[in-house]
């Protein structure tokens, strides 16, 4: 599998997702803000930091840069797009997954362990999760404050879109409605979450569990790949 | 033209004494025009110039094996194997902290990571050491949530994670807090770049924000007298920070680095313009020529003199082949920053300052920098003074114990849940910790640990002072902080490479406080001496004083250490029930200084503790052979609040609790909560107990088995003869033992900063604040 | 072409949780401040467009406001034509 | 008693460096918008005073503007009278 990592300026955690991405397998590069060519990408990334340095509003500046006409072409065509932090901010500046994300409650920058329970395992992003696992992984914003009206809240739950959420004992750290951590587009090829998997994906950071996030992402990527290869040779 | 200011002549009114002023023109061989004194002035302020300091700084030890450079670069650079070197540097930002918390902190952090990724490293963490007042004062608690937001504020943004610092309240920072940050940096040496402008005909490319009229600073007083009264008092002294701007310049600058396009580079702080052509200039024996009109501005109408010495954040100076002038140019577009050749590398060694025809100003380089005034500062001890001994001296144990007759489990969980000693979460959680995938260990252990991809390796670093000492004695108290330092490092399992430090005091023109600067200054250099340890960089900040006084003398030590196998690391937190806690090293006498001291309003008959070097170097030899051995479990030293505190640490920070029997040599409260150094808890497999003994006296050093890890209360029995202490007063034979439920430790620990802030942990600041 | 000045003003739509704002509300007794209420705390933003006519502008400054300044899901904005800046 | 709403425009002060503003200014290549420029980035707080009289209310909105919401060392404001509340 392919991995592309874009890099808008103010990014921070672009090394860092291409790093998890490698242990997991897939090959990874980084992608330019400006050039609107996703190298043959079959995931796309938009890491954490802070594009624009998250001014006017986290993420949206960034929405408007040139590889954001690729990426949702890219998820047009069912590709997958993974948003971390302000990645998931980015994606929901654009409208390419619901809601919006206000400054936590606290009004403080949270950097803290949290824990996620995880909500469908039948999803590319979590495959890979073995069924009961929470996923202990580092939050790190101050914009992640999830919010979407309540009736449309209704309709995510309904419709199982949300995909990750903060989980007892350490609970939600920034005020998210409904304790949403993380959520996928109505296709469920796009994902966007807060807590940061790529920064916990070796046992010596003090967490691995991230590393299952890239996994099922490799793994069924794979999995569509040789789909994709009987289906032609059928 | 002159200017007549209400002041008197404009010398005096830009800082410079009438002695300075024939100085200028003994250099000269002419007087100054005006903005040939407004360059002299900044130049040869203390913060550029170090006219004060400059001697004594000449004393300290720089050397070593693997130091690649040293003080004279933007940071210090020590080689790591592999390729590889680490820069650190550790500065103050006192004064922009004291008049604006946020923009103060944040431009603070900005300076320290340019001092850095200058010298080809990218910056990979940030640690803050932070100093005020009275937590329960009004602008106390302003200050620290304007500090701390603005430390997280810049470095989160530029993705460089805070991962360990200081937090001191101190009644003597209430009106002069201290803000110094140390930044680490990784680099292939083969990259390491050097602030230097060589090879006449090459060109002075200054790239990044524009140049404003922020941070004037003491000149400002030449734009209040000059061109446009007006709008004079409109004008901004302080600087604003902007993280995404040197977000960018981290990226193109290691990019240029990288791509050996540039000859030197120099970031823009103090001074701006001014001090970073005559200071490039001078390192290369060269001159540099400026071109005032092409540099890019952010507003209308500048002086000269303003656009020389603004300090606009977030800029750099490059020097650069005429030929490779494209490619730099390139870079800089694509990360959209602007940039412009403002000048050019000459070779008669001058800084010329031109705009069109016209010559504005005329200096020999070295005048600026090299060859500035320096001063030597009357020096006289204060009339009392309180040293400690000389290590082995007899001493009569006076224990000054107030408590007597108080439960030392709540002294224990009062000094706890006290702000300098309990739970810094309130701050790191403010952090970015983790940004970067390397951070191990971070936040409030003693040490930070980040692993270094690619490589089994790992970088430790801390960052410690002793002022509270250091109020008795300023020798004492800098040479502790430095082995405070190293330990922190050592018990880590790894091995300190070099020092940095940050000296805040008072005004160096009162002799009395330039006694005790040059008493840090000795206790520093014998301490790394001692330890083996070069000093490859620091800062200088003086007079950090209010009306009501000077600030406890603080000399903030930076130590960065290696761990060749991050394998072997070890935590301090207790690790695993069963296991036997160990002390190694011993108490001396001595209490003040002390957080029992300050919390028990002690006794000022009683003295600082001593320090033996060479006990000290015997002990981190110790400490990095027993993990290289993988005999500790956990290392934890002692320090602020003596070995009942650090057990409470290691309690609270695993959750488990211990049972230990405490050998009382001097008084319960000199064992329980001294803080006499060179002294470690760590925790081992009991199988290991007879390997790990054998270690220790074979280093010299005295071991003691002190009980056992587990369970949920933390019991410290005292024992011995001089165990009569608390229960004294009421006829027992025994003291009482400490005796507490690991919740309650827990509890007071974690609440302490918050409730001694004011905020519960969930409460919001009061006003609208920066982002 | 002419240069024209605006001030958009974005503010949490109503309805929608204001930290800020409820905390400013939540820190007023600290100062002796009664009798305050409704406190809700958006960005404003001023800008400089130039165009052949003031409609012409004004379109320019919509399309930011809608598509960049604010965020439909939770704010609302307003513009206002301000006088020309004083110095260029 | 009556009640009074405000409104509060906080603006960086005039030389003070916007990094918002020069952000997006940054930006607006991207957003295919020619001749916009001069963008300054600040923040406007509404709130609702009970007083006596318009003036007892200013006074009190004066002092949140200096004390609370803005920081006078890098940032200027001013005051504005909006009608009141349509819903209270
Ligand atoms: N206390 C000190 N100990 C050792 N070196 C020092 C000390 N203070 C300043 N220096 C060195 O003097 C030089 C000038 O310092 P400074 O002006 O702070 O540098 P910069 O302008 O790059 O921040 C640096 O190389 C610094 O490391
Ligand atoms: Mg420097």
């Amino acid at each position: 599998m392919r991995v592309g990592v874009v890099v808008f300026p103010g990014s921070n955690c672009d090394r860092d997702a291409l790093h998890a991405a490698r242990l997991a397998g897939a090959e990874s590069e980084l992608l330019w803000h400006e050039t609107p060519d996703l190298g043959g990408a079959d995931l796309v990334v938009l890491p954490g930091g802070f594009a624009y340095g998250d001014y006017l509003r986290a993420g949206v500046l960034a929405r408007f840069s040139p590889i954001m006409g690729a990426v949702r072409d890219h998820a047009a065509r069912g590709g997958l797009v993974l948003g971390i932090c302000n990645g998931f901010q980015v994606l929901a500046e654009a409208g390419l997954v619901p809601g919006a994300l206000l400054r936590n409650a606290s009004l403080r920058f949270e950097h803290r362990w949290v824990r996620l329970s995880v909500e469908r395992r039948d999803t590319p992003f979590t495959s890979a999760i073995p069924a009961g696992r929470e996923l202990r992984l580092p939050v790190a914003h101050g914009e992640g404050n999830y919010f979407l009206p309540d009736h449309e809240l209704d309709v995510l739950e309904a419709r199982d879109r949300v995909l990750f959420r903060y989980a007892p004992p350490e609970g939600n750290p920034n005020g998210s409605a409904r304790d949403i951590a993380g959520v996928l587009d109505a296709g469920g090829r796009v994902c966007g979450l807060m807590p940061h998997p790529e920064r916990a994906a070796e046992a010596i950071l003090g967490s691995d569990d991230g590393l299952l996030v890239f996994r099922s992402l490799v793994e069924s990527a794979a999995a569509a790949t040789s789909a994709r290869a009987a289906a032609v040779v059928a | 033209m002159t200017i007549a200011t209400p002041a008197g002549p404009l010398h005096r009114a830009l800082g410079l004494t009438d002695a300075e002023l024939a100085a200028i023109h003994e250099r000269l061989g002419r007087d100054p025009n005006d903005l040939e004194l407004a360059m002299f002035s900044v130049m040869w302020s203390e913060h550029c110039s170090y006219k004060s300091s400059k001697p004594l700084l000449g004393t300290l030890p720089t050397t070593g094996e693997d130091v690649v450079a040293g003080p004279g670069e933007n940071a210090g650079v020590i080689a790591i194997g592999d390729g590889l070197a680490v820069a650190f540097k550790l500065e103050s930002h006192n004064h922009p902290s004291a008049v604006e918390p946020y923009q103060g902190a944040a431009t603070g952090v900005g300076g320290i990571l340019r001092d850095i990724f200058t010298m080809g490293a990218r910056p990979i963490a940030v640690l803050d050491a932070l100093k005020f007042g009275d937590p329960s004062a009004p602008r106390t608690r302003h200050l620290v949530r304007g500090v701390v937001r603005g430390v997280g504020g810049y470095g989160n943004c530029v993705g460089v994670p805070t991962v360990g610092g200081e937090l001191v309240f101190d009644a003597s920072y209430a009106e002069n807090p201290l803000v110094n940050v140390m930044a680490i940096g990784l680099l292939e040496e083969r990259h390491l770049t050097r602030a230097a402008a060589p090879g006449p005909g090459n060109l002075a490319v200054l790239y990044g924000s524009t140049t404003g009229r922020d941070g004037i600073g003491g000149a400002s007083v030449l734009a209040s007298a000059s061109f446009d009264d007006a709008s004079a008092a409109k004008r901004p002294t302080v600087q604003v920070g902007d993280p995404f701007a040197e977000k960018l310049l981290i990226e193109a600058s290691l990019e240029l680095i990288g791509g050996g396009l540039v000859e030197g580079l120099q970031d823009l702080g103090a001074a701006g313009i001014t001090c970073a052509v005559s200071e490039t200039a001078d390192r290369a024996g060269t001159g540099i020529v400026v071109d005032l009109d092409a540099v890019p501005r952010r507003e209308t109408g500048m002086a000269p003199f303003e656009v020389m010495i603004s300090e606009s954040q977030e800029r750099m100076l490059a020097i650069v082949r005429p030929e490779r002038l494209a490619a730099v140019l390139e870079v800089c577009g694509r990360w959209a920053i602007p940039a412009a050749v403002i000048g050019r590398v000459t070779d008669d060694g001058l800084i010329r300052v031109v705009s069109g025809e016209e010559e504005l100003a005329r200096i020999p380089a070295a005048a600026l920098t090299s060859e500035a005034i320096v001063h030597h500062r009357l020096s006289s001890p204060p009339a009392r003074t309180r040293s400690a001994p000389a290590p082995g001296a007899p001493e009569e144990p006076g224990d000054g114990l107030p408590e007597r007759g108080m439960d030392p489990g709540a002294v224990l969980i009062a000094l706890i849940g006290s702000a300098n000693l309990g739970s810094r979460a309130w701050v790191t959680t403010q952090y970015d910790e983790t940004v970067g995938s390397d951070t191990v260990e971070a936040g409030e252990r003693s040490a930070a640990v980040l692993r270094i991809k690619g490589t089994t390796k790992a970088l430790v670093a801390a960052t410690d002072a002793q002022a509270q000492v250091a109020v008795h004695d300023p020798y004492l108290g800098a040479a502790l902080a430095v082995a405070e330092c190293a330990r922190n490092v050592a018990v880590t399992g790894a091995r300190p490479l070099g020092v940095t430090n940050c000296l805040n005091f008072g005004n160096p023109e009162r002799p009395e406080a330039f006694w005790r600067f040059a008493e840090s200054v000795r206790g520093l250099g014998d301490a790394c001496r001692a330890l083996g340890l070069p000093v490859t960089g620091g800062n200088v900040s003086f007079y950090n004083e209010s009306p009501v006084g000077a600030i406890a003398p603080t000399a903030q030590i930076g130590v960065v250490g290696l761990l060749d196998d991050i394998g072997l690391r070890v935590g301090p937190a207790f690790r695993a029930a069963g296991d036997l806690a160990v002390l190694v090293g011993e108490a001396g006498p001595g209490l003040a200084g002390s957080a029992y001291a300050a919390l028990a309003g002690l006794a000022s008959d009683d003295r600082p503790p001593s320090l033996d070097l060479g006990r000290e170097a015997a002990l981190q030899r110790f400490l990095v052979t027993a993990a290289r051995e993988r005999l500790l479990a956990s290392a934890q030293d002692v320090s602020g609040g003596g070995l009942a505190v650090a057990a409470a640490e290691c309690t609270a920070w695993s959750g488990l609790g211990a049972r230990l029997q405490l050998r009382v040599g001097m008084a319960p409260a000199v064992d329980l909560f001294g803080e006499s150094p060179s002294r470690v808890l760590v925790t081992a497999a009991p199988d290991d107990w007879e390997r790990l003994a054998g270690l220790a006296a074979a280093h010299g050093l005295p071991v003691r088995r002190l009980g056992t890890v587990g369970g949920d209360r933390l019991v410290i029995e005292l024992v011995g003869d001089g165990a009569t202490g608390a229960a004294e007063g009421r006829g027992a034979g025994v003291a009482d033992a400490v005796d507490v439920a690991v919740a309650d430790l827990h509890h007071a620990w974690r609440y302490a900063l918050p409730r001694a802030l004011g905020e519960d942990a969930d409460a919001a600041p009061l006003a609208v604040e920066e982002r | 072409m002419t240069a024209y000045r605006f001030a958009v003003a974005v503010m949490p739509k109503e309805g929608i949780l204001d930290p800020q704002g409820r905390a400013v509300e939540q820190s007023l007794p600290h100062l002796h401040v009664a009798d305050v209420s409704g406190v809700r705390v958006g960005r404003r933003v001023e800008l400089t467009v130039e165009a052949p006519d003031p409609l012409a502008a004004r379109a320019t400054v919509e399309r930011l406001a809608g598509e960049v300044f604010s965020n439909p899901i939770i704010e609302a904005w307003t513009i206002e034509a301000l006088a020309p800046e004083g110095r260029p």
